[in-house]
């Protein structure tokens, strides 16, 4: 589904990514790990085309993408729910939803129920500012807003950060939901291990900007952890 | 040799044959064709006497020759000193036709004519004649505005004309009209006490200037022994003086709003550029100056449908500084993402460039752009009340632009997409939404409707080069005071900035008014340091 | 590894020396040398000795330097502290009016008037006697202290409330402009005793020397420079100092400020009078030295052209602002007179080229040069890229 | 208008906070509304000196509301909000409370991105914030040691020149705490610690905090149980702007209306 | 120098571009028609054009520069009085010549400059003469922009009504800044004003920008030139190009010049110019004249001199006479101002004036006013014994001069 082969990625001087090859199967549910400042909002940042490569390619269903604009790897299927939620403050809860609608490849113009049967509060709260829901609420609608453009790929970046422990499970319900149900392939950052081996069906690893380890969830041993995730 | 000319003239005019124009249509009197034969050769003060001798000698038939005298359109042929009436066609050229029966000449070379010449002091005895003339031929509109004119000078003889127009049947309104001069006369030269204090109720509380000034000047007079008659021209002055207050302050109200809508439609654009996008748009004045230019240009293009041309100029002007908005962003902002002290640096300087192109363009003079002339002159509703067409029409056209602008920006997909993006680029991209488009489209928008004011300025001042360094302070300012990114903010302060100060400068003048506006301005952005809408929620924070 | 490494501790050492405003102590230098040696020029060799440099020139300079320190003024509020202000042409011609008040009243009976009491614009406007605001400005000193008490004490108020009230971003700037536009409104006026439109002119003496002479411009270009490298040094220390990081701070993220115990309000109405008064000096210096002081001086154009020419320089830099005013101020010379009918296109040119092109004005490229590592400065822009995204909030919420 | 008009300068220095009953917060009967929306309704809670407390609740609760009444962001409606027996915080503004003793982390990381890391730890360091110091202040050889102490526990010794503008998330979470660190205050506020931090980060964190108590008053609110579970000792659970309930974390994890409020099942 | 260098200093960008702009023209066509009529003292002219950007204190910068880096031989410049102001001392300090070709408030003479631009009694007092005497008129509305021309000229104005027995009640003074557009009360104000019973008129000192907005509402509101005429002094033909003329026929303007006297010379003059600047809607105006007039009394002072030397051309100007463009001949007189007729023209639908009344004899320009406290007793006598431009004829000495 998608390949990234060989990428690096720099802010001006300071090299970020290096050298780093990821490879996500159709249909699978990837989770990302990694100390802080590996480098893992960066590397999704790059996947969605929100900041550019300096070299290396990325591919989506075997086509490179790495030249295409953001707004084009949506419309080819990747949806994106960034670290910290960035919902639109100042548009009403639908607006914040209608406004992946043209992206959408079967030309369907209204918001799908399936949103609402996944995350029954957005109904309730659908004219209120998306600035003025809790932390909660914002992130579902995050999620929510990320699959009115009918994904092929969800990319989750720490969606439960700040969320109370409720709403988490629900989250995760809802993604493995999504994976199993739908098909849905998901990347998923995630530092909260329970979450992620709940969740998560692979793993990678990331240090130092490159991806050191990838297995499947079962096979994330203490010995990795330790190597990798403890500081 | 004025002698000879004029001998050659009259055996001209015997032995000219049957289809002669004058021989066809004869003035009534034989000194007619004397009287205007010599028009052409006469000084200024000659002609006013020869128009006396020709309302009298010729009465009502002369309203031709009056009328064409007053419009500037009467000239002799040089040749001949045969008079004409001359204007100009749509091509420029100029068409010459009798006066007495509107029969189309040939065409006129400049020099071959000469112009009667008019001046003021000629004018008015033209418009007094023609008034007369009126009272006796005229409509029922030229009726009532002839005896409203003849007010102001209640000659017996005038009076005359009255009755006579009187008993000629003239309508209700006129009737009523002739009644107030009547009783103005009675005022004035009756003794007897009953006659005068009727006279006074007749006249109490009516709003002509000359009512006016006939009951103020009699209470000034000393020879005025009739105390009674005074209190009563007291009261009736009072009751006048009320219903002119009230009008008066109607009348501000109006200015107030006719200058707010002004400022709306200065600062309505940059509502989008500014307000929505963040663009500190330095060339917005330049945008209205555009708009104002095309209207100009448009009405060189088409000399002939000068009463279209503007109907035709909102959309080009639209265009014009839309598209111009679109290079711009394409060109510059675009570099300038997520810098956005820095647009205003970039914007100031393509703010020079366009004024100068205009100046190199069209020079650096004002352009003349024509009112039309359903845009012209008032709504007269009474004598101490009117409202002009132009700033009435341009007071309904702000509000149709907002309601537009509301109506994009709330119907379509674009007034999303732009909102969305000014709060989240990256995100927005995230989402689908061609960021870049939007950008274009918006400022597009933006700078297109400010070619829209500039249409409508065009009518109320300068169309020159500076034209939009006038409005820019001002149109920050309303934006600022509205509530940045808040349209209805926008709509709230231009009406209110305009109607403050036009409630302020009978009293302070025009420039305290303007410095006590701006002063007050920034106490009241300390209470509300976010405008008169601001944006609220957590998310403003 | 080794080389990441290396860059770090490079970067360590670049983020040290990019402290606001250290290593440009090279513009005093050049600052003193260049106006020593005009001065010189001018004053001790002949007018026809190629070397000469005409008092035209002199006046010029005198004239650039005092914008010079008009750009640092508001550089040192919107560079640092992020305070957009859209007047800061009131303080300057404030300044320039107490000036311009002093050289008058020095005028004395030598109007054309001779009248020894009052100007000449009261005489023909059948004032009968001297407005009371007017009293004193006879003295230097007095006319001195009034030229930086009342823009201090305008600064002060206006600050004091608008900051008080947490009025920021675009509404501050506005505030500022209506300010200048209200002041220029009033002096437009003539009942307001200062000339009108006309302004003050036809002066003749500062403290008894002839402005006329050669030796008094001289003096006076050498007095704005020596005060320019004041205010930039007590600027530099300034942003330098603790002080500097506090108003930084503020400017990047006010409400952690404030949570750390700093009375952010404070600091910015300080720092606000303080640019004011540098402001304030500059006006004072100018008008000796162009010999008219006119409302136009309020203008918000002009106000604006000021912030421009900080954008030109890079805005942040002590150094920059300076750099820029003195540039376009320069353009404008030499295009006004080169291309008078097309000098426009070129500024306007100028003006678009290095906002699209030189994203930290001249100072960037300045930056580019001396420190050489272009991947550093890189690094820099991408994170200045994402605090613009922050103030784009600010501008348009 | 704000009530006080007195300059820094004039204002006695740091007046000592009175925490003779033992208890050091004081918050009785605080309401706050947004636009008719009651984001705390008559919350009454009192924290003992040098006690770790955690705040749990729903999103949307009104945790940071309270945080932004405790330290003056927020003006409260009605209520009352000590600090000890002497000070009432009501009466100051957000400056005076932080210089009376009271710091506070923001939920989303707020540090100076201008500055480096090293410099953001010394606007932070307790000290006087006058405009007038400020512009003497010179870095004391204590002080700098102060400053490498803080940077040695949040782990950014090696990012100290670094503008903190470039900092990843997670590292800006800790230069935030670090900076709570260098102030020193007698009351700490930390709005979500570990968001966006490894478990084993958390770890250290929770080491820290706990270590800190005692000495500082901490309330620490935060979404991740097992966290919270690390340090708490005494937990307050809010609901809907007032305190559902409070109590050791096993009673309130048992409670029935936590646990269908807040915890879930199964959690 | 193998030219002679004119310095041309006008607005060529900014607010006044749009006077100033022609008057940069005006003189870069006097200069090729000297040219081609072979120079002066057999040297070529050679015109040095500067862009002081209606900006004051630039334009004592430009004068400064035009003087010691140009070295030109002469400066024609200004159009407002503040940038004159602003460049008086520069040219009084470096000893320069400059024309100032605008009509402006007086009180003023300077050694250095030469007046070719109506003084308020050339252009004020006969138009209200001719109001009172043949329209008329009995209450007076002065209106103007708030500087110092409008004011003084309103100052003189107004003693001079009350010479004439105007009562003060019959006077309302009206001022509006630059450029003011919103017209809408003052007109009303106006309108109410003139509605009492008596001719009124109104004597408009209102600035160039001001005045199409102006005229604009007057005609909206139904405001007639036969009910209130309007006399202007700051509007010509130039500014009439910018305005639909038609709904302003009638209204007045006070000039020493208009585009449509015939005379060989007028006639001569407006083609030169249509065919200079290529346009044939372009039109001339006062300003322009005086420009002329200046350039060619410079031009024939020069000559008589033989030499550019400022002292001996200003001593060479005085006395000179040219002949107007409308017929008569202007002369130089010793207070630096010009001898002109004054005309007074009708707005005519075309944008041209048609003149209504003219003064019988030339008027000599008037330096300091007799209707002003201050100045009624100061002359300006440049020449010998007197030589300075304040002479005070009770004091018998120049006030400020003590040097
Ligand atoms: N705009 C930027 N400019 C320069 N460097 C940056 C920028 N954003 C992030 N970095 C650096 O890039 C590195 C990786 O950051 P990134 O946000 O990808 O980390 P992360 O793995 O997502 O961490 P976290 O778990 O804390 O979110 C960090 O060291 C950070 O300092
Ligand atoms: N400025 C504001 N304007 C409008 N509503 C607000 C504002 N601040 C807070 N609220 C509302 O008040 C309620 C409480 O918010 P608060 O931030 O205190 O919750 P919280 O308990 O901190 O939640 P979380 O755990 O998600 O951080 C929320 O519903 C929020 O929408
Ligand atoms: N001199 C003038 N008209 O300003
Ligand atoms: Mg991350
Ligand atoms: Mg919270």
């Amino acid at each position: 589904m998608i390949r990234i082969e060989q990428l690096n990625q720099k802010y001006g001087g300071t090299q970020i990514l290096w050298n780093l090859d990821l490879e996500i199967e159709r249909g699978s549910c990837t989770c990302i790990m990694g100390r802080n400042g590996a480098g893992k909002t960066t590397l999704l940042k790059c996947l969605m085309g929100l900041l550019p490569a300096s070299s290396g390619q990325i591919l989506f269903e075997g086509r490179p993408i790495e030249g295409s604009a953001a707004q084009a790897r949506a419309k080819m299927g990747i949806g994106y729910v960034p670290q910290g939620r960035d919902i639109f403050p100042l548009l009403t809860v639908e607006e914040n939803l209608q406004i992946g609608l043209p992206a959408r490849r079967d030309g369907l113009r209204r918001i799908p129920e399936r949103i609402f049967e996944l995350f029954p509060v957005l109904r309730d709260m659908l004219h209120r500012r998306g600035g003025d829901l809790s932390g909660g609420q914002q992130q579902q609608l995050a999620i929510g807003r990320a699959l009115v453009i009918d994904p092929k790929v969800l990319i989750l970046d720490e969606p439960n950060e700040g969320i109370q422990p409720n709403i988490v499970r629900q989250i995760g319900d809802v993604v493995m939901q999504l994976n199993a149900e739908d098909g849905l392939t998901v990347i998923l950052v995630e530092q909260k291990l329970g979450f992620a081996r709940r969740v998560g069906r692979e793993f990678r690893l990331m240090q130092k900007g490159s991806v050191v380890a990838a297995d499947k969830m079962a096979n994330l041993d203490d010995g990795l952890i330790r190597q990798y995730l403890a500081v | 040799m004025k002698f000879l000319l004029h001998s050659l003239w009259l055996v001209a005019a015997l032995l000219l044959p049957a289809g002669s124009p004058l021989a066809q249509t004869p003035p009534t009197a034989p000194a007619v064709g004397e009287l205007l034969q010599q028009i052409p050769n006469a000084s200024l003060k000659k002609t006013g006497e020869l128009v006396q001798q020709l309302e009298q000698a010729g009465g009502a038939e002369m309203r031709p020759l009056f009328e064409a005298m007053l419009a500037g359109e009467l000239y002799a042929v040089k040749e001949s000193d045969k008079l004409v009436a001359v204007t100009k066609d749509r091509a420029g050229r100029l068409v010459g036709r009798e006066i007495f029966n509107d029969r189309k000449l040939a065409a006129f070379a400049s020099r071959d004519l000469k112009k009667i010449r008019v001046n003021n002091r000629l004018r008015s005895q033209l418009r007094d004649a023609i008034a007369r003339i009126d009272l006796l031929h005229g409509s029922e509109e030229q009726q009532h505005a002839a005896v409203l004119s003849i007010l102001d000078d209640l000659s017996s003889q005038n009076m005359r004309l009255l009755r006579s127009a009187e008993t000629a049947g003239a309508s209700a309104q006129v009737q009523e009209v002739i009644a107030l001069a009547d009783a103005m006369v009675q005022l004035r030269d009756s003794r007897v006490l009953e006659e005068r204090l009727a006279a006074i109720e007749i006249m109490s509380g009516r709003l002509e200037a000359p009512v006016r000034n006939q009951l103020q000047r009699l209470l000034n007079d000393d020879g005025e022994q009739e105390v009674a008659v005074k209190a009563a021209a007291q009261k009736a002055l009072d009751k006048i003086a009320g219903r002119v207050e009230f009008y008066g302050q109607m009348e501000q109200l109006f200015f107030g709003l006719s200058l707010g809508s002004v400022l709306l439609l200065a600062a309505i654009g940059l509502a989008i550029t500014f307000g929505v996008m963040g663009v500190i748009n330095m060339a917005h004045g330049e945008m209205i100056m555009l708009g104002a230019y095309t209207t100009y240009v448009i009405q060189q293009l088409m000399p002939g449908a000068i009463e279209y041309s503007l109907l035709l100029a909102v959309p080009a002007a639209f265009l014009v500084s839309g598209g111009v908005g679109v290079l711009i962003e394409r060109g510059v902002i675009r570099h300038l993402q997520g810098r956005p002290l820095e647009t205003l640096l970039a914007t100031f300087g393509l703010s020079l460039i366009l004024q100068q192109a205009v100046r190199s363009i069209f020079s650096p003079l004002n352009m003349q752009v024509v009112t039309p002339g359903w845009m012209s002159g008032s709504l007269v509703i009474n004598p101490v009340f009117s409202l002009t067409y132009n700033r009435l029409y341009i007071l309904l056209f702000a509000l149709a632009v907002f309601a537009a602008l509301v109506a994009i920006l709330k119907k379509s997909s674009l007034g999303l997409n732009v909102r969305a993006v000014s709060q989240n680029r990256d995100m927005a991209k995230a989402m689908g939404v061609r960021t870049e488009l939007v950008d274009a489209m918006t400022f597009g928008l933006g700078s297109g409707i400010a070619g829209v004011a500039g249409v409508a300025l065009s009518q109320l001042t300068n169309v020159g080069p500076n034209l939009g360094q006038s409005y820019i302070i001002d149109s920050f300012m309303v934006v600022v005071f509205g509530g940045v990114g808040n349209l209805l903010g926008t709509l709230v302060g231009g009406f209110s900035l305009g109607v403050a100060n036009k409630f302020l400068e009978p009293a302070t003048g025009a420039v305290l008014a303007n410095i006590i506006v701006l002063v007050c301005l920034i106490l009241f952005i300390q209470k509300r340091p976010k405008g008169l809408f601001p944006q609220r929620g957590r998310a403003a924070e | 590894m080794n080389t990441l490494s290396a860059l770090r501790s490079f970067g360590q050492w670049f983020a040290e020396f990019r402290q606001p405003g250290r290593g440009s102590s090279w513009l005093v230098g050049i600052l003193l040398l260049v106006t020593l040696t005009m001065s010189a020029a001018n004053l001790l060799l002949p007018a026809d000795s190629p070397l000469y440099v005409s008092t035209y020139t002199i006046t010029l300079m005198g004239k650039y330097l005092c914008f010079a320190m008009l750009a640092m003024a508001v550089d040192i509020i919107w560079g640092y502290c992020g305070i957009l202000s859209l007047g800061h042409g009131a303080f300057f011609a404030l300044g320039g009016y107490g000036m311009g008040m002093y050289l008058m009243r020095q005028i004395g009976d030598r109007g054309v008037y001779g009248n020894a009491d009052l100007p000449d614009f009261m005489v023909f406007l059948n004032w009968q006697e001297l407005p009371w605001f007017w009293f004193g400005m006879d003295q230097f000193w007095f006319a001195v202290l009034m030229a930086l008490l009342v823009p201090g004490l305008l600064a002060f108020g206006f600050g004091w409330l608008a900051f008080r009230s947490r009025v920021t971003g675009v509404y501050l700037s506005i505030m500022t402009q209506a300010l200048t536009y209200a002041l220029m409104l009033a002096f437009f006026r003539n009942e307001m005793g200062f000339g009108g439109n006309n302004g003050l002119t036809d002066f003749k003496d500062i403290l008894g020397f002839d402005l006329q002479a050669d030796g008094t411009r001289v003096a006076l270009l050498l007095a704005t420079t020596l005060l320019l490298v004041l205010a930039f040094l007590s600027s530099r220390a300034i942003v330098q100092s603790r002080l500097g990081r506090v108003i930084v701070a503020v400017r990047d993220a006010e409400a952690r400020a404030r949570f750390l115990g700093y009375r952010t309000e404070h600091y910015k109405v300080w720092l606000f009078v303080y640019s004011a008064l540098i402001a304030a000096v500059a006006g004072m210096l100018y008008v000796p030295q162009v010999g008219i002081i006119n409302p136009g001086e309020f203008s918000p154009l002009n106000s604006i052209e000021v912030v421009v020419w900080v954008a030109v320089g890079g805005r942040g830099t002590l150094y920059g602002a300076i750099v820029g005013a003195l540039l376009v101020n320069y353009a404008k010379t030499r295009f006004t007179a080169l291309m008078p009918d097309a000098w426009l296109f070129a500024l306007g040119a100028l003006f678009v080229i290095v906002t699209v092109y030189l994203p930290r004005g001249l100072a960037g490229i300045f930056e580019r040069f001396a420190v050489g590592m272009r991947r550093e400065k890189h690094g820099e822009k991408s994170w200045r890229e994402n605090s613009g995204q922050l103030s784009a909030g600010e501008v348009s919420a | 208008m704000r009530r006080d008009t007195t300059w820094p300068f004039l204002i006695p220095r740091r007046r000592m906070v009175d925490v003779s009953k033992d208890i050091i917060l004081y918050l009785e009967d605080l309401n706050v509304s947004f636009d008719g929306f009651r984001a705390l309704n008559n919350l009454n809670l009192y924290v003992n000196d040098g006690e770790l407390r955690c705040l749990i609740g729903a999103n949307g609760a009104g945790k940071t509301t309270l945080m932004d009444v405790i330290t003056g962001k927020t003006r409260c409606d009605s209520g009352s909000a000590w600090f000890g027996q002497n000070i009432d915080l009501l009466a100051h503004d957000e400056a005076e409370i932080a210089q009376l003793g009271i710091g506070r982390k923001f939920q989303k990381p707020t540090v100076f991105e201008a500055h480096t890391v090293f410099h953001n730890l010394e606007l932070s360091l307790r000290c006087g914030k006058g405009v007038w110091r400020a512009l003497t202040a010179r870095l004391s050889g204590s002080e700098r040691d102060r400053i490498d102490e803080v940077l040695s526990i949040i782990g950014l010794e090696s990012s100290r020149h670094q503008l903190a503008g470039a900092l990843s998330h997670g590292q800006k979470q800790w230069l935030e705490i670090g900076m709570l660190l260098a102030a020193e205050p007698r009351l700490l506020l930390v709005d979500e610690p570990v968001a966006g931090m490894t478990a084993e980060e958390a770890e250290r964190t929770a080491e820290l905090l706990t270590s800190l108590a005692g000495k500082h008053t901490v309330i620490v609110v935060e979404h991740d149980m097992e966290f919270v579970r690390s340090i708490a000792r005494t937990v307050t659970v809010l609901h809907q702007g007032s305190v559902l309930a409070e109590g050791t974390m096993d009673q309130v994890q048992n409670n029935r209306d936590v646990v269908e409020v807040y915890l879930g099942e199964g959690a | 120098a193998e030219t002679i260098k004119v310095g041309v200093l006008h607005s060529l960008s900014g607010t006044m571009a749009i006077s100033e702009t022609t008057l940069k023209d005006t003189v870069l066509m006097m200069v090729d028609e000297q040219n081609r009529k072979g120079g002066l003292l057999g040297k070529k002219l050679e015109a040095v054009v500067v862009d002081p950007a209606s900006d004051w204190p630039l334009f004592a910068e430009k004068a400064r520069e035009l003087l010691t880096k140009d070295k030109v031989d002469v400066i024609f410049g200004c159009w407002t009085s503040v940038s004159r102001k602003s460049v008086l001392p520069v040219i009084e300090e470096l000893n320069g010549l400059m024309f100032y070709p605008v009509q402006y408030e007086g009180e003023e003479s300077s050694k250095n400059v030469f007046y070719t631009g109506a003084s308020p009694n050339q252009q004020a007092i006969p138009a209200v003469d001719y109001l009172m005497s043949d329209l008329e008129v009995e209450r007076w509305v002065l209106a103007g922009t708030d500087y110092v021309y409008p004011r003084t000229t309103n100052k003189i104005l107004e003693a001079y009504l009350e010479s004439k027995g105007v009562a003060k009640e019959d006077i309302l003074v009206n001022y509006t800044p630059f450029g003011h557009s919103d017209w809408q009360s003052i007109v009303s104000d106006i309108k109410k004003f003139g509605s009492a019973g008596k001719k009124t008129a109104v004597v408009s000192t209102i600035n160039g920008d001001a005045n199409v907005p102006f005229y604009k509402e007057l005609a909206n509101q139904g405001v007639s030139s036969e009910d209130i005429p309007v006399v202007a002094f700051s509007v010509g033909e130039e500014e009439l190009s910018g305005i639909d003329t038609g709904p302003l026929v009638g209204h007045l303007a006070a000039w020493n010049y208009f585009q449509g006297i015939d005379s060989e010379a007028n006639e001569y003059f407006v083609q030169q110019w249509k065919k200079f600047i290529g346009d044939e809607k372009r039109v001339t105006n006062d300003p322009m004249e005086a420009t002329y007039i200046g350039f060619n009394m410079w031009a024939k002072a020069v000559e008589k001199a033989g030499t550019t030397n400022v002292d001996a051309v200003e001593q060479a100007m005085i006395g000179i006479e040219f002949p107007n463009l409308t017929g008569g001949v202007a002369k130089m007189n010793k207070n630096h101002h010009l001898s002109k007729p004054v005309f007074i023209g009708e707005i005519q639908d075309n944008g041209q004036f048609e003149v209504v009344w003219a003064t019988d004899d030339v008027v000599a320009g008037d330096a300091w006013s007799d209707f002003l406290p201050g100045s009624k007793d100061l002359i300006a006598d440049w020449t010998a014994p007197i030589k300075c431009g304040n002479y005070n004829t009770e004091s018998k000495a120049c006030s400020g001069q003590a040097k």
